[in-house]
């Protein structure tokens, strides 16, 4: 197996054999036009298309899927997945695998000072995290753009904008784009960056599994992409069979997509996973884990337990599209409820996956804001695995209407109520910490407030979703589309900008802008309410999701979100404008330690060295004891004396 | 530590005494003025139920909502550094969790969905089904003796309904009764699509070759929006009509007349059954070839098939 | 050397270290063997969930037309001689545990043997199908299952495969008089670790085996 | 590089990235089907006449297999176009020239004309109210309207025909059947139109394909006022 390859930094040993990974090695090492970067990927993209579409037509040549009309699946299938295949290729992801075929060992890989690093397949968790980093806000952009697409045609109760077969491809692709993105917005850049650090590390348990997980992330954005070039997709971001069975090519972009995406998100929760059960420095037990980490535990358990499910069905699809099985097709010993049982047994641990990291991220922020230890910090870690495991078990609850195991639904209402109980403790966590705190209104601060007020009309609304009767009512309405906007949105974002103002300074060395910020966050956070707060009247008042027409009277509400949404479009320029700014054009320094915190990541020196600790430390106390003047040692450096220039000033 | 001269604000219950007042408030307007008009209406006894279940949660949830929003907004006004730059860090007892307030919080919480649970299956089984859609199968049926049976076929794009009462006519309007229980059986021609009769509050999946069964019982007449609620291909922001729940013997009469007009096509329908589909193919052949008998790989994969 | 510079570059870990990120590694392999089969099992499982699903459901009465099977040799065939090559795995490994690293790389020779011909044999059958795939529900669970075990197989193969060849380049790079079974160096001990996931991953795709193989041929 | 100098940089980059989106935008995902406008076309308040067929093969553009409607102009031109400007409240006489052979409905009630004047159509003249699609050549496709309620089926040409129209446009020389209604627009507004016939060939149900693009076998009557 490729994914067991341990990189052994440490290793002693003399290395002569030990880089050696023969014809790969050299191609790996080689530096400058003629080595593998982001330009070979493309390359290998593209010839990989080429080669698996010719292949496709070879072995199923003269086999349309749909008689006549020149379309062959087997050939779009092949040219996508060869494509992934040379993407890979191209990026070096496959140098190791088959050197390991002869039994080499991996070569160590040693600090490349060149920003072309940010362009290369590196295990360097440091680098893979910003990598992410830029990523998912591509991700994040596309889907926004494409959102206000759909609201610019719901501008008007009729079709104006847009055809409506072009309306319900912007309104799958958004959904699809947005789902694989919020996948990884917090595990791929900041689990990456910070869980090493945060435990102690050197490295994460697999570096090459850990930069595997961001290539085919990339990857999978580029196949969902060739959609659009495929005339799109109509199922949205659930893929319905059998209308998907029906669709045009793009569903192909969809299937293999999700499966790829699928692939990365796996491993990239199996290495985290991994990472912090085996890789945590002496004394860091359980019980002084950062609660972040403790976060990135149960979304990692999620993404590789859950994540399969889901390739399995995008499998079946694909299968029936292309060998024409018939799996999603009643009238040919399929069934129709196979899709449905098997994508929402995936789709709910999925959408926990997307709001634990968020409860991670404003639980870490949250002590230093205030200057108190996390309240209830058991609890907190307890409810996340707790959440973790119900998630298994309610899937059910998106299927009340649809005639699958009626009588199961008091059950599937029990267990979607009861994982109310572990998502509240995060609030008990929140409130327990304000209270008689000193509270600072720094940026990551604001957004981390913002979640707790965001999330809250969120989770209030999923109890209401959760109740059968009302759920007759809203199911498949405007109301749901508000109800996981308020948690994904309001929930899982606003935590990963809080996030990247809070380590934006240890990540970059830089301080972002607080004028701009300030401007973003109120932007993001004003608009983003009066955007999606509308619509749950909307859905209520009886418009269903995906429509391009609906009732006149709706008019008013819906263009007071549409003009919301585009206010809330162009905070996240005033966003990438601080970015840029702030990295690229005027930099400013950073202060070691901005914040004042006391995580073990912000003990350590900036710029992080490449292997993060000169001696692995020994923790000591968990990270929250702000409450004390003198607090204790969080950990042990182990730093030498000639490192005092170096040495942080922590805790006051 | 806090200074023992100044004495400290007892906060909880200021706090208390503010939510006391804002969410008795805002309970009591929400339930006196926007309740009665809160979706879906009571034109029938599924939507007024559920529309009884959405006050009531409501009313649970506008509580909840306040007491955090109130704690909140305290704790913002009252608890902010006046420190420039780093404040001093904040010792003592509020520092250290209070395992009361934790057990507190998760019992109170476990509480509330426990009630909701209860609350909800009561719900579910005394209205029938509230008005979802219930499988082949109907777990929970009202008391009727003889629903009226309306068959409604999706398609796409468009939903079509038979009344077996009638000699199995099919129309595309959507007539009811008023003070009838309905026994609607849900099915499709094709993909995946969902029927919402809106002011009925009723929905229910439309499945190819399944039979899925809701009740409701009309209570007053007037106009119905059906609207698709599924995804279902290009026209589905299209797929909606209006229907009509009028009085029983305007209903007889309307059926009757429809019934008669109609009665040569009717003739040509299949006859009445509660799943509807002929094949899976389209007017010029389908997706899965028919000719696969004797099977062989490259027949089916390797065929050119000729260009028409 | 500026102190930035010999941070990247510059890491010399001390005895204790060393020992600590070794233990890291095993476990590493150990934990992340039993994910992995985590993760193989959810896969599975959604295969035999589609089984018991499309089974149950009967849709249409095209569940499986009366005497419609899979070609059985062929089935046999592939399931015996996967399971043989999980045999032939723990077996090994037992004979690796109590020293004897010849037997075990015979052993894994002949597993690696095994799955080529298991795999040969699933492909040759996908292509000799009494059936059309979209015909029943069980022609289509058959697809996906021989698709599936296929890539089972690859896996399988793989990590045997990279096993076996590495401890070829151990043998010369470990002291004189030590094996890769015995030898205290860290890139033994590793071996060890990975080994041991890998037996443990056969042994999964042997209960894997035994499952498909009465689900798809005997009930 | 001096600040200015960064600036301009980004500035430079930002402008190239929005101007991918706006090709894409205007690429890939804006409508590509014209509008054909029938409101000046006659004096006002006086019937609009309105002429299109249905061809079992478009013969041209990106899919030339898919069955279509296509659409004469006021200027006599026949072409790909299903967005029609009607004006409102406005009698119109459509006729529909099918050139497609036909099948059995998968559901009979597309067989019953619905919503034209006096409730039937006339097929090669004569008038019908319902077509039975198991018989004869059986039904092609349906024009219809469903949110005014207009259902037209088109009877299909016999598929033994000698000259049956391979591509269009089709001339009358080719074997054809002449459907005529008339029905009355309603008040200002978007009305989608589409074909109830499973036609889209060979998709599962049917309903892909052309069934599932505009521009072939659905549109709009764009009412105005």
């Amino acid at each position: 197996m490729s994914v067991i390859d341990a990189v052994p930094v440490t290793d002693s040993e003399p290395t002569e054999d030990y880089v050696n990974l023969g014809v790969f090695g050299r191609l790996t090492h080689r530096r400058g036009w003629l080595s593998q970067h982001l330009g070979t990927a493309v390359i290998g993209f593209v010839l990989g298309y080429l080669l698996g579409h010719w292949l496709g037509n070879v072995v199923a040549g003269g086999y349309s899927y749909v008689q006549n009309s020149g379309q062959n699946n087997v050939a779009d299938t092949g040219g996508l997945l060869l494509g992934v295949l040379g993407w890979l290729f191209g990026a070096g992801a496959l140098n190791y695998p088959i050197a390991k075929m002869m039994g080499r060992e991996p070569a160590e890989e040693r600090f490349d000072p060149s920003w072309t690093r940010y362009f290369r397949y590196t295990a360097d968790h440091k680098v893979v995290g910003l990598q992410y980093i830029f990523s998912v806000l591509t991700f994040l952009f596309t889907g926004g753009l494409l959102a206000m697409a759909i609201r610019t045609e719901l501008l008007s109760p009729t079709s104006h904008a847009f055809g409506p077969g072009t309306y319900i491809a912007i309104v799958s692709e958004h959904g699809t784009v947005m789902m694989m993105m919020a996948t990884s917005i917090v595990v791929g850049p900041f689990g990456n960056w910070l869980v090493p650090l945060m435990i102690g590390a050197r490295r994460t348990a697999f570096p090459r599994v850990e930069a595997f997980s961001f290539w085919t992330f990339t990857a999978g954005y580029l196949v969902i992409m060739s959609a659009l070039f495929y005339g799109g997709f109509p199922t949205g971001w659930t893929g319905y069979a059998p209308l998907q069975t029906q669709a045009g090519a793009g569903m192909m972009s969809y299937l293999v997509g999700f499966a790829v995406i699928g692939m990365g998100m796996m491993a990239a929760g199996f290495n985290l996973a991994v990472t912090i059960v085996t890789c945590r420095a002496p004394g860091l037990t359980w019980g002084r884990l950062p609660i972040f980490v403790w976060s990135v535990l149960a979304t990692a358990a999620l993404l590789t337990l859950a994540t399969p499910t889901l390739v399995a069905g995008g499998f079946l699809g694909i299968l029936d599209r292309t060998a024409q099985t018939a799996f999603y097709v009643n009238e040919h010993g399929g069934s129709s409820y196979l899709w449905q049982n098997l994508f929402w047994f995936f789709g709910h641990p999925e959408v926990y996956i997307m709001a634990l990291p968020g409860f991670g991220i404003v639980a870490e922020m949250l002590p230093v804001f205030t200057r108190k230890p996390l309240f209830a910090y058991k609890v907190a870690a307890a409810g996340m695995l707790g959440v973790a495991l119900l998630s298994f078990f309610v899937w059910q609850h998106h299927l009340f209407q649809s005639g699958i195991n009626p009588d199961m639904r008091p059950l599937f209402m029990l267990t979607t109520e009861l994982i109310s109980i572990p998502t509240g403790f995060i609030y008990l966590v929140g409130l327990g910490t304000l209270y008689k705190a000193k509270i600072r209104f720094e940026i990551p601060m604001l957004f981390a407030l913002a979640l707790f007020f965001n999330f809250l009309i969120g989770g209030v609304t999923g109890v209401f979703l959760s109740d059968v009767p009302v759920n007759v009512q809203v199911h498949g309405s405007f109301f749901v589309l508000a109800h996981f906007h308020y948690t994904i949105m309001g929930g899982l974002v606003f935590a990963f900008f809080g996030g990247i103002y809070y380590w934006f300074p240890k990540m970059t060395g830089k301080m972002m802008n607080k004028t701009l910020g300030k401007i973003h966050f109120w932007m993001m956070f004003i608009f983003f309410n009066l955007t999606f707060f509308p619509m749950f009247i909307i859905g209520l008042l009886g418009q269903p999701r995906r429509v391009f027409e609906y009732a006149q009277n709706l008019q008013t509400l819906n263009d007071i979100a549409s003009v919301s949404a585009f206010f809330l479009g162009a905070s996240f320029v005033v966003f990438v404008a601080n970015f840029v700014w702030s990295i690229f054009i005027n930099p400013v320094a950073a202060p070691p330690n901005p914040w004042d915190s006391l995580g073990l990541e912000w003990q350590t020196p900036s710029p992080v060295p490449y292997y993060n600790f000169e001696r692995i430390p020994v923790i000591m106390a968990d990270p929250y004891h702000y409450s004390e003047p003198n607090a204790p040692q969080l950990a042990d450096l182990g730093v030498g004396s000639d490192r005092t220039d170096e040495k942080v000033e922590v805790g006051k | 530590m806090t200074d023992t001269s100044t004495r400290e604000p007892r906060h909880f219950a200021r706090m208390f005494v503010l939510w006391l007042v804002v969410a008795g408030v805002a309970d009591a307007l929400f339930y006196t003025l926007a309740g009665p008009h809160v979706p879906p209406g009571t034109m029938t006894t599924s939507a007024k139920d559920n529309q009884f279940d959405f006050n009531v949660l409501l009313v649970i949830a506008l509580p909840v909502l306040i007491a955090v929003w109130i704690y909140m907004g305290y704790a913002i006004v009252m608890w902010r550094s006046t420190r420039k730059g780093v404040a001093e860090p904040v010792g003592g007892a509020v520092a250290r969790g209070n395992k009361g307030v934790q057990f507190a919080w998760i019992a109170s919480t476990s509480t509330i969905v426990m009630g909701l649970f209860v609350f909800g299956t009561v719900a579910l089984i005394n209205g029938a089904g509230s008005g979802g859609g219930e499988g082949p199968n109907p777990v929970w049926s009202p008391n009727s003796k003889a629903p009226l049976q309306v068959q409604v076929i999706g398609q796409q794009w468009k939903f079509t309904y038979r009344y077996p009462s009638f000699g199995g006519f099919e129309t595309t309007q959507l007539i009811l009764p008023n003070n009838t229980t309905i026994e609607f059986h849900v099915t499709s021609l094709d993909v995946t699509h969902d029927f919402w009769a809106y002011q009925l509050g009723v929905k229910a999946d439309a499945n190819p070759q399944l039979d899925n069964v809701a009740y409701t019982t009309t209570r007053e007449t007037g106009s119905v929006t059906v609207r698709c609620d599924e995804l279902c291909g290009i026209w589905h922001g299209a797929m909606y009509n209006y229907g009509r729940v009028i009085s029983p013997a305007a209903f007889e009469a309307w059926a009757t007349a429809t019934q008669r007009a109609s009665v040569a096509n009717t003739k040509l329908l299949p006859p009445y059954a509660l799943t509807y589909v002929p094949d899976a193919n389209g007017a010029d052949g389908g997706l899965y070839p028919t000719n696969v008998d004797p099977y062989s790989a490259s027949e089916v994969y390797g065929a050119k098939v000729a260009a028409s | 050397m500026t102190a930035t510079a010999r941070r990247h570059e510059v890491m010399t870990s001390t005895p204790e270290e060393a020992e600590y990120e070794l233990r890291q590694s095993i476990n590493s392999y150990w934990t992340g063997g039993r994910l992995l089969v985590g993760m193989f099992t959810f896969f599975v499982a959604s295969l035999a969930f589609t089984y018991f699903y499309l089974r149950s459901s009967n849709s249409g009465g095209l569940w499986r037309p009366a005497h419609v099977t899979a070609p059985t040799g062929t089935g046999a065939a592939i399931f015996a001689f996967s399971a043989v090559a999980a045999l032939l795995a723990v077996v090994g490994y037992r004979r690796f545990q109590s020293g004897g690293v010849q037997d075990w790389k015979v052993a894994g020779w002949t597993a690696v043997m095994a799955l080529v011909i298991a795999m040969g044999l699933q492909i040759y059958q996908l292509t000799q199908l009494p059936f059309y795939p979209g015909s029943s529900g069980y022609a289509s669970t058959f697809i996906a299952w021989a698709v599936t075990n296929v890539f089972l197989l690859i896996c399988l193969l793989y990590w045997m495969e990279t096993l076996l060849a590495q401890s070829m380049r151990l043998r010369s790079a470990l002291p004189v008089g030590e094996t890769v079974a015995d030898s205290a160096s860290p890139r033994a001990q590793k071996f060890r670790g990975n080994l041991e996931s890998c037996t443990f991953f056969f042994q999964f795709a042997a209960i894997v085996a035994v499952l498909f193989w009465a689900l798809i041929y005997l009930i | 590089m001096s600040l200015r100098g960064r600036l301009a940089t980004a500035l430079a980059l930002f402008l190239a990235v929005v101007g991918l989106a706006l090709w894409v935008v205007f690429g890939f995902i804006t409508p590509t089907t014209p509008t054909t406008d029938f409101t000046s076309a006659q004096p006002a308040g006086s019937p609009v006449n309105l002429t299109i067929q249905a061809v079992g093969a478009i013969g041209f553009g990106p899919h030339p297999t898919w069955v279509s409607y296509l659409v004469k102009t006021p200027a006599g031109k026949w072409i790909q176009s299903t967005i029609w400007k009607l004006p409102a409240h406005t009698k119109v006489n459509l006729t529909i020239m099918q050139y497609d052979s036909g099948s059995p409905l998968r559901n009979q009630i597309w067989g019953q004309v619905a919503g034209t004047q006096g409730g039937t159509e006339l097929l090669n003249g004569k008038p019908i109210s319902f077509y039975n699609s198991y018989g004869g050549n059986g039904v092609g496709h349906t024009f219809a309207v469903p949110a005014i309620g207009l259902v037209v089926p088109l009877v299909g040409v016999p598929s033994s025909a000698p000259n049956i129209c391979g591509t269009a446009p089709c001339t009358p020389n080719y074997a054809h059947n002449v459907i005529k209604v008339s029905f009355t627009t309603p008040s200002a507004g978007s009305y989608s139109w589409q074909c109830f016939v499973p036609c889209g060939l060979g998709t599962l149900y049917g309903n892909g394909g052309p069934m599932g693009a505009l521009g072939y076998m659905g549109g709009f009557l764009d009412v105005t006022a």
